[in-house]
């Protein structure tokens, strides 16, 4: 994860202004309070702190107590509260403080919030979101990527972008959604990537892929931090011939399955490169779709790249080993692309 | 708050436990019978409890029911044929046999959450209930119901916690019933009085005998009134007893034999016909008017459950996810004035200017509230005032005091 | 799951008496206790009654109040407290009334649990157990098939058993491992089946998977109350020629990759029958494993038989919609096979 | 437990402070070089609770620290050098860099357990180790760390009710130093003070000085000795003050400057020293001894740290799972006759005869301790002297009597 250059925010209209992720996120946020007063924020030190990374910095100074809620160190309670709130038709956003400690609250998410709409017909409008992932030297517990717990959780939506444009927009649709929404945020990219952002309201569909680079060879698929490490893999690639067409999963519950068979059914092959341990890792649900759906299409095996399944450990040397580059991406799409 | 019940107050509290009990009955027989599915729980001499909470709480209120709380769903407006639907997975049910039991609720009109399994994980959602009907000034209070048990629980602390930061306006129900499955409450909760759980929030308690409908009205009234008024949230502990077995299928050997025959004699439906009786609001024929008006009714709504089908199968794909304003329209029901919660109103400066730990920098002294409705505490010192206690090592509750000779030493060292 | 004849018990030996799914993992502990005094057991009502399910009856009778403890409802604790008990050098057993609780204790278990042994050398031997899976219609919160939150936590071993021989023999395995063990029973079985287990000590070897039925068509791979459902249908293919192998995976993790590929590499069919969830269930990473390791002996897609994607529905018709059976994996097998 | 210090322990309270100080000290020049890995805590001012309330432990007695307890580390034997070398992420640190700060542990020695980061968790933790120690016959003690905020999580309340229940040989420090990161203890806790959490689990407490090690050390001291006597678990409350920052990022602007004036007055170090002075127990001479003495070891710890090597890469890949013997050979230490808890003299009847619950059908009215070395509660009453309150709804601390008219009303229905 070394280069940072903003890649794939070509949607970004003319006129807008270049932000960080980060700003990117405390935009939605400031936005949708705007919007519609039935959106509050609650979490850890959101309020007079404006959050552990700032990502709600001056929201208390505009939309005030009753909006901006710091809460006891109870994640549990933060959830099962937002949830409750939802019930009367606000949209709460829950801010985790670092996104670890989301599994203390993990029975109130996947029992209570994801279930439900299905059983009972009550819609549980929430965004749980926060910062995640590693490359930070933030040690074992401070850079999960627990997604694949919750998309293995029927009820949930799961977004995990990877440009300050869609961090945005996906913030946006997800406070409108009336799901339930986990919304990672990786820190790596909070303050490393900029991207041109529109002035004006706009909103990314939940549930849709995006192709960040064209190409026949194979096909690539990520999501957030590594997002940036697979185009860089590519850049390299194409230095030898071969051209990797990249998709930005950007939505990992639902998947978006169209994007990318269309693409596996023309490259007709397929790497799926992702930050999270590799066993039970998305990575196999989608070896598991492509063997469904396009098993004659394919011309290689489903190949993946991802950290080793270990905790996430602390020191640089260590980490940099358990973390996928784009070396290895390269290697792997490599011998993918000679099959 | 009315000091004394009316007529028609009496005799309500009189039908719903009666209407509980019949209900509940009727499910045992729908068990025997086969036409139950999965578990039967029971609530059989703690139908004060669920009946005189309930009672207490308005239309517009909001509550979420555990196991052993037919009654409360039955005061607040739940026809008898959901909840045997409910128990018999019919497509007629209010979950449409996609859940069992009390797991349903009713968002729109009778404001009814639905619990889940997992014992406490209502605290914290009622909490956000509550605290979302005071945002959008619908002055409501929420309530629900714990067991002895599941006070052990860890979100019972963070909800109730959270809850009392925030002086919520939410009731919680203790039923103290002595037994959680098997396990006595000595052997869960080390203390005499589980009320005594609300110290470790700053909250209210109240200690009710939870077999007297009138005291746990009353108690019930008086709580939600105050939390509705802005006083936070209330705990009540209501000293009850689990007759029956954890459900049907346990026959509660584990129970010492006195202890059964001691509740047995404090029947909550017997004492009260006694009162009613000697108090003269109640004899023979309006009793036996009850008593017809409830056969009537669940001679009907039964049959009507058991008419319903059972659900289709696809059923089971559906609605995992709400599909947006066709499937649900989301909005809230203000009922203040928006313009108080958004800017310029809305703004204020982020600084800390909680009474008791002074403000941050800029913010010129004022004291924000720590939440909407919040008065000023009037007996908080300020920050210089707030020093360490003039004793070193205090004991609070502690059985022999501190050595002297330690404490000496370190008051010299203070010096 | 309709026949449940007891299949693949051939491991018994002469001289064994048929014993109920049940009444092996009770003598198990029992017998693990009887040899080992730092084996301790806990849970909600294990002691004066046994157990919600009966599972401990006895054990407090024998073993004393100081050995079988009955605690409060409090999973985290229960949980941690057997965690702080292994470090001393005990073994702690754990009981989860209903395996859906386990969530309440789910940072504990993947935080604490998990990580000791990689992060700071601290084994924590003790195993985790309760009664899974659906089929007996106990509604969305007393049904759950969690294994796979926990085959993607490194640091976990993850057991499923499907008879009576291999719940006692793995049971006495996971008591005596260093490592953190789950042990999921299928309520669906302990009652219905009974298997013969021999008289003596026995353990079965966690991380081995085991052949059912040998066959030549086609590989059936799955465990717990599903792997019945698959001998079921492998009946039903023989009646039309095709004959399945049908493995039992028993050890979820790790995985026994082994008796997949060898088994795979001669059949060139995989089918993946799980009751869990199929977004993000095992069946994926078993088809990426597949992919890795023996694409170019695959004659088809990796096939899978599971779940439906939503919570475990309630009424009888919904819940034998939501649950694979023997008919569903028929008819996906004849479709394999026929590829 | 002694009624004065000995001079020598007055020292080794002074030292083991001012060693805690330098270490943070060496470590902030670390940070600031850039050798330090992630985030760095300091315990500023909080230095006599770690230093105190380790002191009181014996070598067989077990801790686990929590991001501020460098001290208590310190004092149970732990070399600076490994404390730098977590902190540097180095290969010979005790987990070889594969977890930062105060993550590490040591089960075999020290009796050390690590610190995860997820606030409260170790409460359960310590609590199985004193559960387990207790069953071995190891008569040992066990302790942890908590902040105010962490007293909000719900695992805080699990670990400790169950503590509580099982009378668990445990001590808890608590301690309050007013804020969680950026949140005052008053958003988190509506308490005074925070030893009223104890209140819900019915074990005793104390509110100690945090700031003067002698009364930390003597109510440790004190708790200690009656946890391991088997009078249950103690929480200890310590009032003190966060100095510094969450971590070295924050500038924590948020406290107002008069409480931190108010606190940098009363630096625990300075108020030691004082007493010290003032009481002959330190001259200019031995304090400048205790200094070098620091000084000189620090220097060679922090070479020794500095000089090691970052571990390699290809550890990351290694033991996540236990191997085996050949990995850990796990034995209990066993210091009471293993007959005691085997069969048949382990067996008992498996009937309820937890005194003031009656027995279960066949226990001939013995009363069996629920756990290992509880005295029979005297106190207790048998079954059928249970009865609920005569009041019939007590209000306890509430603020307001409740109505007399509901209350007699259904004292005549219990008639
Ligand atoms: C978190 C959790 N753990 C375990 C259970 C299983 N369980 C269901 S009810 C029950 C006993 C509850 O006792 P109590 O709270 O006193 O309620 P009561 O049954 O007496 O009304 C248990 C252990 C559960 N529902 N939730
Ligand atoms: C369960 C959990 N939630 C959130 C955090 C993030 N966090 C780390 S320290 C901290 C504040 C802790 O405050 P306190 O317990 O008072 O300890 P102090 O820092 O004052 O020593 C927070 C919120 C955490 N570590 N664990
Ligand atoms: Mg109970
Ligand atoms: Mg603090």
């Amino acid at each position: 994860m070394a280069k940072m250059n903003g890649a794939g925010t070509k949607e970004a209209a003319a006129g807008g202004a270049q932000v960080t992720f980060l700003e990117a996120i405390r935009q939605a946020m400031f936005e949708e309070m705007e919007r519609d007063p039935a959106v509050v924020l609650l979490g850890e030190d959101v309020g007079v702190y404006g959050g552990a990374f700032k990502t709600s910095e001056g929201l208390l100074a505009r939309f005030g107590w009753e909006r901006v809620m710091d809460t006891p160190i109870s994640e549990s309670a933060i959830i099962g509260a937002a949830c409750g709130m939802s019930y009367l038709g606000l949209r709460p956003i829950v801010e985790m403080q670092f996104i670890d400690f989301i599994v203390c609250a993990f029975n109130q998410i996947t029992n209570f919030v994801a279930k439900g709409h299905y059983l009972w017909n009550a819609p549980a409008p929430m965004v749980i979101r926060g910062p995640s992932g590693g490359g930070v030297h933030g040690g074992p517990f401070h850079s999960a990527n627990p997604e694949m717990y919750f998309v293995h959780t029927p009820g949930l939506k799961v977004i995990y972008p990877s440009t300050p444009y869609d961090a945005k927009g996906l913030l946006k649709a997800a406070v409108r959604d009336n799901n339930p929404v986990l919304f990672f945020e990786h820190k790596f990219l909070y303050r490393r990537i900029k991207g041109e952002i529109p002035a004006g309201d706009y909103t990314v569909p939940i549930g849709k892929a995006m192709v960040r680079r064209e190409g026949r060879h194979l096909t690539i698929l990520s999501y957030a931090a590594m997002m940036h490490t697979s185009l860089e893999a590519a850049e390299a690639l194409a230095q030898e011939g071969i051209e990797a067409e990249v998709i930005d999963l950007r939505t990992l519950l639902p998947l978006d399955e169209e994007t990318i068979l269309q693409s596996v059914k023309k490259t007709n092959k397929c790497l799926v490169v992702h930050e999270d341990t590799k066993t039970g890792g998305i990575a196999g649900e989608i070896a598991a779709i492509l063997c469904e759906k396009a098993f004659d299409d394919l011309d290689g095996p489903v190949m993946r790249v991802t950290s080793l399944d270990t905790p996430v450990p602390y020191a640089p040397t260590l980490e940099d080993h358990f973390l996928p580059n784009a070396k290895k991406v390269f290697t792997a799409a490599k011998e993918l692309a000679r099959y | 708050m009315k000091k004394e019940l009316t007529r028609q107050q009496y005799v309500d509290l009189y039908y719903y436990m009666r209407l509980n009990r019949a209900v509940e009955d009727t499910m045992v027989k729908l068990f025997r019978q086969n036409k139950i599915v999965g578990g039967l729980y029971s609530s059989l001499g703690q139908e004060a409890i669920s009946v005189g909470s309930a009672y207490a709480l308005e239309k517009k209120d909001w509550l979420a029911p555990m196991i052993r709380n037919i009654g409360a769903l039955l005061v607040k407006g739940v026809p008898p044929r959901d909840i045997f639907m409910q128990h018999m997975a019919k497509y007629d049910s209010p979950t449409k046999g996609k859940d069992g039991t009390s797991h349903f609720g009713d968002l729109d009109n009778l404001h009814i959450v639905s619990p889940i399994s997992m014992l406490g994980d209502l605290i914290p959602v009622m909490t956000g209930v509550a605290m979302a009907g005071r945002y959008l000034g619908q002055k409501i209070v929420a309530m629900t119901w714990i067991g002895d048990g599941g006070s052990s629980t860890g979100v019972f602390h963070e909800g109730l916690n959270f809850a009392a930061t925030q002086k919520a306006p939410f009731v919680l129900i203790l039923e103290n019933n002595l037994w959680a499955y098997s396990t006595p409450v000595r052997k869960q909760v080390p203390v005499e009085n589980l009320a005594d759980r609300a110290k470790a929030y700053g909250i209210d308690s109240y200690i009710v005998d939870g077999n007297d409908v009138v005291a746990m009205y009353s108690a019930a009234k008086e709580a939600v009134e105050r939390a509705r008024a802005g006083e936070g949230p209330i705990l009540i502990e209501a000293k009850t007893f689990r007759r029956l077995g954890h459900a049907q299928h346990d026959p509660a050997e584990y129970v010492p034999k006195e202890m059964r025959t001691y509740w047995e004699a404090r029947d909550p439906i017997t004492l009260y016909e006694k009162y009613l009786t000697s108090e003269k609001l109640l004899d023979a024929k309006s009793k036996k008017e009850i008593e017809d008006k409830i056969e009537a009714l669940l001679a009907k709504e039964r049959e009507f459950a058991e008419n319903s089908p059972m659900p289709p199968a696809e059923l089971a794909e559906e609605s995992v996810y709400c599909t947006g304003d066709d499937c649900h329209k989301i909005r809230a029901k203000w009922e203040r004035p928006v313009a108080e919660v958004t800017p310029p109103k809305s703004s204020v400066a982020a600084v800390w200017t909680v009474p008791g730990f002074g403000s941050g920098k800029g913010s010129g002294g004022a004291n924000a509230p720590i939440h909407f409705g919040d008065a000023p505490a009037a007996t908080e010192k300020s920050v210089s005032e707030r020093k360490p206690p003039a004793k070193i090592a205090t004991k609070t509750g502690a059985k022999k005091p501190l050595k002297a000779a330690a404490a000496s030493a370190s008051r010299k060292a203070r010096r």
